[in-house]
């Protein structure tokens, strides 16, 4: 029986049926055309998937189309499931981020965890082992009882389901601001290894080849709640209403195995992942791609549940289930690959020249499309965009804030969520698993050997959303530009990135403005930067219920190559008597700043501004003299400024410093003035380093005391023990976790 | 020496085992499928770390009667080297081949970092490359490991000297600080930390390594001399 | 004082991977006719109180021992004197 | 064909560190008169057949079900027709 009511043509037309699955009257008239008929509700639920934002990117495809996507480390770009980067040796490495916003607000466990199994499927479906997940979260306020619970099980479905099939949570970010009380941000990332020869790509080649279906069965999971026909619910069907999908990341284990099992076989032909709009986007973008047509019959696709009708099973988002094409004849022989680990792998239809997308079902063709009108053929819409009247204010506004106790504010800040440590994130995440975590959370970026080889991998997410908020264009080029830092300070060399643009909704005209400028900011700093933009993700309509946006927030993943292990750096101090330079001069800026929200609570005035000839001629020097070996640590600074960066660095060893600072104290200690790094030196590397970098400043040298020491002019700033320091900065995300709100 | 890391559906420290031996033990080692196991061609076997079977149920248990555990208990019988580790700990537990069980940890969360751990018994097969009372730091990365026993175990435990390595901060809630427990033979260990993720300096600690360093000496003792 | 037994299962639609894996278990363990296992927890809560318990122990499953989103719960109470 | 509930619970002397942290967390949320929560586990199995079910189940509760090292069990058997 169908839980959903399954209407006629006619009534989908003339009851504008087709408005409840999000097609508009223009789009609906687009697809009568294509037909040359209505559709049938099957093909309408075909349409109104690959159509919707997630699959076609409607809204935001011409802003993607800025971004540079070609480098000559790039194997794939943006458009299969993830891109390809060459590291040498023959490797490279593939990533990708995606979202899972409005699954993880609903079901904040279940949603992180499928959020991270689709995006390891990205990865291995592109015959890639996957090595490393990263996240990137926001969060509304911790003091907020509802936030605290998203908070808690999103951490813990990451966790359930990245440490499960055994891939290391390396990495990532969590920030918390009131602009996410309703809608949280859930980020995921994965980074896989593979060879050059065996890179895969999704595509249904061969006309008479067979497309088979591997994994776990099809279920009633995740179809659009907007598609049912609410009349129509009963007390009873209320209570089996299709539902949450859950994950098993059990079966991904296996399901992985299998695929890099399975990508050396030579009958395969193409392989892609059931995401979002599952069967329906492998299949015709399976096809499309290869220029083919695909006939399936459903009554062979696995079920879970009964009577499942074709609409539901088309649209279906059950998790753990890849599509493959196969030559013809040779099905068992894959089959028997999956069985090996308890997987079904059975052929559900065949490859066709005819360029239609036709499903029987019971010995009835239920639909019958031409596959380019779903896959390629979606309405581009070139919103309206306006700037917002804050803009202008912001930009005009100089706000400085006022501090009477620098030890004070010091305290303070280091228990902002957003700045305070992450570990009682990390903690939960196995970080070490496959053995190749050199450096784990709680430097700037992770670092992993590759094995066999004497390079390693970098890799970090970054994206500040206040500076963003403030000004898009200069927080899109902060966001890259942070993100490399973190790599060069980490000994690596930036490569590529992937984007996660995660903003309110396109239809809003400041909205569409903000991803304007975002996407121009990115692009700009990839162009400078050199790393090019290789894969991404857009998650639109993040709203709260009362349609209030959260900040724009594009976040980046990006990835870089350490050319010898010996180059790998962390940002903690290793001993006393190291001296400490910093990079860069602080300017008076305060607008979006740890500093500001913490003391105004809330966000204007102007971001801070970025110069990137400026900042890729630092991380240049600063990468060189990593790899000549005068650099001991080195720490991008970020938020909270100087102060906070000095005291992150000096908490592992706990050591103390003696520095002596000059010019606006507020201002050299907490500003948050870009392209900028704190490092460390022994004694003997301080010519060297001068050198090297013209622009470090000797700032002063760790101490064995213990004590954070900061003079100016002769008297004391700031003089606390180190540990207290730590105290606050570890306890106080556990300490707001715990109590209850 | 050769090895056989035994693999499970959902083991997913294996590999790492498999590492740890082959390349930086340099001894024999293979991956072997649960279900193709041949134990007799191995001298010793590693139960790896995971999530075997999705650790559903209680960790270890629907492993605890898979296939090959009627050849592992042979193998045990023989007074042949079992070292199981993390999720291998488990699946002995859950076999009865060592004594307690496990619970959640106290914390009811996942825990993952380095743990200090004092040696209790270097008079083992696995252990003999350690100081008596020696303290080690190595990776612990479990969401179950807070061993239980009752009263009267324990003091057997520790009456026969099968304790082998305890927690200096018990992370978990572990009866006794217990991280790792040995059977009344002694050749059969048991440890929730994780050995084969520090053998390497470039990943920070190799304090592991000594754990299959005792267990080649052990058999090189046994064997290479009376050859 | 009264006992409350809470009966806690996933929604019928919603997947369980754990009873998979068992039933699956049970089978290669030759267990013949295991048509379906499903998993659920149990809880035992100890009430001072048996007055207004029912009241009580639903808002509770509402709040914070059963997920709406994907589980059901039922309850039986004993009372114990 | 006939539906077993089996209930499986931690012994007595088991500390159930979940327990703990759900009865305080009742007790945070002002229920007051929680006295003590124990958690366990729910298993709703299948069964092709009526017969021998007792026998069928136990066996399968002490070799997989459940560790008699920390856990005790009950069922209930259901015929159903
Ligand atoms: N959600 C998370 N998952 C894993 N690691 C995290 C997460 N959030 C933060 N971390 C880690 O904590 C450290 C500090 O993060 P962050 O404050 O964002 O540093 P930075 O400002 O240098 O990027 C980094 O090593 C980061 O990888
Ligand atoms: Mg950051």
């Amino acid at each position: 029986m169908s839980l959903i009511t399954e209407w006629t043509p006619e009534i989908i037309e003339t009851e504008q049926v087709y408005k409840e699955v999000g097609v508009t009257d223009g789009e609906f008239a687009y697809i009568k055309r294509v037909l040359g008929r209505a559709p049938n509700y099957t093909e309408l639920g075909l349409f109104s998937v690959m159509w919707s934002e997630h699959c076609s990117y409607k809204h935001s495809k011409t802003l993607l189309k800025q971004f540079p996507t070609d480098g000559k480390h790039v194997l794939q770009g943006p458009g299969e499931g993830a891109g390809v980067v060459d590291i040498g040796d023959g490797q490279a490495v593939v990533f990708k981020i995606e979202s899972h916003n409005h699954p993880s607000a609903v079901e904040p466990y279940q949603g992180a965890a499928t959020g991270v199994g689709g995006i390891l499927r990205d990865v291995f479906s592109m015959g890639a082992k996957p090595i490393a997940l990263l996240n990137s979260l926001r969060f509304g306020s911790l003091e907020r009882s509802r936030v605290k619970y998203l908070f808690r099980e999103v951490v813990h479905g990451i966790s359930g389901y990245g440490n499960c099939v055994g891939v290391p949570t390396v990495g990532g970010e969590v920030q918390f601001d009131d602009a996410y009380n309703g809608n949280p941000l859930v980020n995921a990332m994965c980074v896989g290894l593979i060879n050059h020869e065996d890179v895969q790509q999704g595509v249904a080649k061969g006309t008479g080849n067979s497309v088979m279906y591997a994994g776990a069965k099809t279920g009633r999971d995740g179809i659009h709640g907007a598609t049912f026909a609410s009349e129509e619910l009963s007390e009873d069907s209320e209570s089996k209403r299709p539902s949450v999908q859950v994950g098993d990341p059990f079966m991904e284990k296996l399901l992985i195995e299998a695929c890099l099992e399975v990508i050396h076989h030579e009958a395969l032909v193409g392989i892609q992942d059931m995401g979002a709009a599952g069967l329906t986007s492998s299949a015709s973008e399976m096809a499309s791609k290869a220029g083919t047509g695909l006939r399936m019959n459903l009554d062979f696709v696995p079920q879970r549940e009964m009577g499942m009708t074709p609409y539901e099973m088309m649209l279906s988002e059950s998790q753990e289930r890849m599509l493959l094409v196969v030559e013809r004849g040779r099905e068992e022989e894959i089959a028997k690959v999956f069985e090996k680990y308890g997987l079904e792998a059975v052929t559900v239809g065949e490859v066709t020249e005819d360029k239609r997308f036709v499903l029987e079902h019971k010995g009835v063709t239920v639909a019958d499309v031409p596959v380019d009108s779903l896959a390629e053929d979606a309405p581009v819409y070139q919103p309206e965009a306006r700037e917002p009247g804050y803009y202008e204010e912001f930009r005009k506004t100089d706000y400085v804030p006022e501090v009477r106790n620098p030890r004070n504010v010091l305290r303070a800040l280091l228990k902002q969520p957003t700045i305070a440590s992450k570990e009682w994130v990390y903690d939960q995440y196995d970080t070490m698993v496959q053995t190749n975590t050199v450096v784990k959370p709680g430097s700037d970026a992770a670092v992993l050997r590759v094995k066999g080889t004497d390079k390693a991998v970098a890799m970090t997410t970054d994206g500040n959303s206040r500076y963003i908020y403030l000004d898009p264009e200069t927080g899109g080029k902060i966001a890259v530009a942070e993100a490399a830092r973190n790599i060069i300070a980490s000994g690596g060399e930036p490569l590529a990135i992937t984007d996660g643009l995660n903003f309110g909704s396109p239809e809003n005209p400041e909205v569409y403005w903000q991803m304007q400028g975002a996407v121009r900011g990115m692009s700009g700093a990839c162009s400078v930067l050199g790393t090019p933009v290789i894969s991404g993700n857009v998650s639109l309509y993040n709203e709260a219920a009362g349609g209030q946006a959260i900040y724009p927030t594009p976040v980046v993943g990006m990835v870089g190559l350490v050319k010898e292990a010996s180059h790998i750096t962390t940002s903690d101090v290793k001993n006393a008597e190291d001296l400490l330079y910093v990079v860069g001069g602080a300017e008076r800026e305060f607008g979006g700043s740890e500093l500001q929200g913490m003391l105004e609570g809330k966000h204007f005035g102007r971001a801070p501004h970025i110069n990137l000839e400026t900042e890729q001629r630092r991380q240049q020097q600063v990468l060189e003299a990593i790899r000549k070996g005068a650099v001991s640590s080195a720490h991008d600074i970020s938020e909270g400024g100087l102060a906070v960066a000095l005291a992150e660095s000096l908490f592992a060893e706990e050591l103390g410093c003696e520095v002596e600072i000059e010019g606006e104290t507020v201002t050299e200690l907490f500003a948050e003035t870009q392209s900028r790094f704190l490092i460390s030196i022994r004694r003997e590397k301080q010519t060297e380093i001068e050198e090297l970098i013209p622009e470090a400043r000797f700032l002063g040298k760790a101490a064995a005391h213990g004590r954070f020491h900061v003079i100016k002019n002769g008297a004391t700033i700031i003089d606390e023990p180190i540990q207290t320091l730590k105290a606050d900065w570890k306890g106080a995300i556990p300490c707001l976790v715990k109590s209850e709100g | 020496m050769k090895f056989a890391v035994i693999v499970f559906p959902g083991s997913n420290c294996d590999e790492d085992m498999y590492h740890a031996v082959s390349e930086v033990l340099q001894e024999e080692a293979e991956m072997v499928w649960f279900e193709e196991a041949d134990l007799d061609k191995y001298d010793g076997v590693l139960l790896p770390g995971g999530f075997s079977y999705g650790d559903y149920l209680r960790s270890g248990a629907v492993a605890s009667v898979s296939k090959v555990i009627a050849q592992v208990r042979e193998f045990i019988a023989a007074g042949k080297p079992v070292l199981g580790v993390c999720n291998g700990f488990q699946v002995l537990l859950e076999m009865g081949e060592l004594p307690g069980a496990m619970l959640k940890n106290r914390d009811l969360k996942f825990i993952c970092r380095e743990e200090s751990l004092t040696v209790e018994q270097t008079d083992t097969m696995f252990t003999s490359r350690y100081e008596e009372g020696e303290t080690i730091s190595l990776p612990v990365a479990h969401g179950e490991g807070n061993y239980y026993c009752d009263e009267a175990v324990l003091e057997k435990l520790r009456e026969n000297r099968q304790i082998a390595f305890t927690y200096k901060n018990n992370p978990n809630g572990s009866t006794g600080n217990i991280a790792g427990i040995t059977n009344e033979a002694g050749n059969v260990l048991g440890m929730m930390p994780h050995p084969e993720r520090a053998v390497e300096e470039l990943l920070g600690n190799d304090d592991g390594l000594r754990i299959f360093e005792s267990i080649l000496t052990h058999w090189r003792d046994v064997h290479v001399v009376n050859n | 004082m009264c006992k409350v037994n809470i009966y806690i299962t996933l929604k019928e639609a919603v997947l369980d991977p754990q009873g998979k894996v068992i039933s699956q278990s049970l089978k290669d363990l030759e267990y013949d006719g295991v048509r379906d296992v499903r998993t659920g927890k149990y809880l035992q809560v100890e009430l001072a109180d048996r007055e207004n318990a029912e009241k009580k122990i639903e808002d509770m499953c509402n709040r914070l021992l059963a997920n709406p989103v994907i589980e059901d719960y039922t309850y039986t109470i004993e009372e114990v004197v």
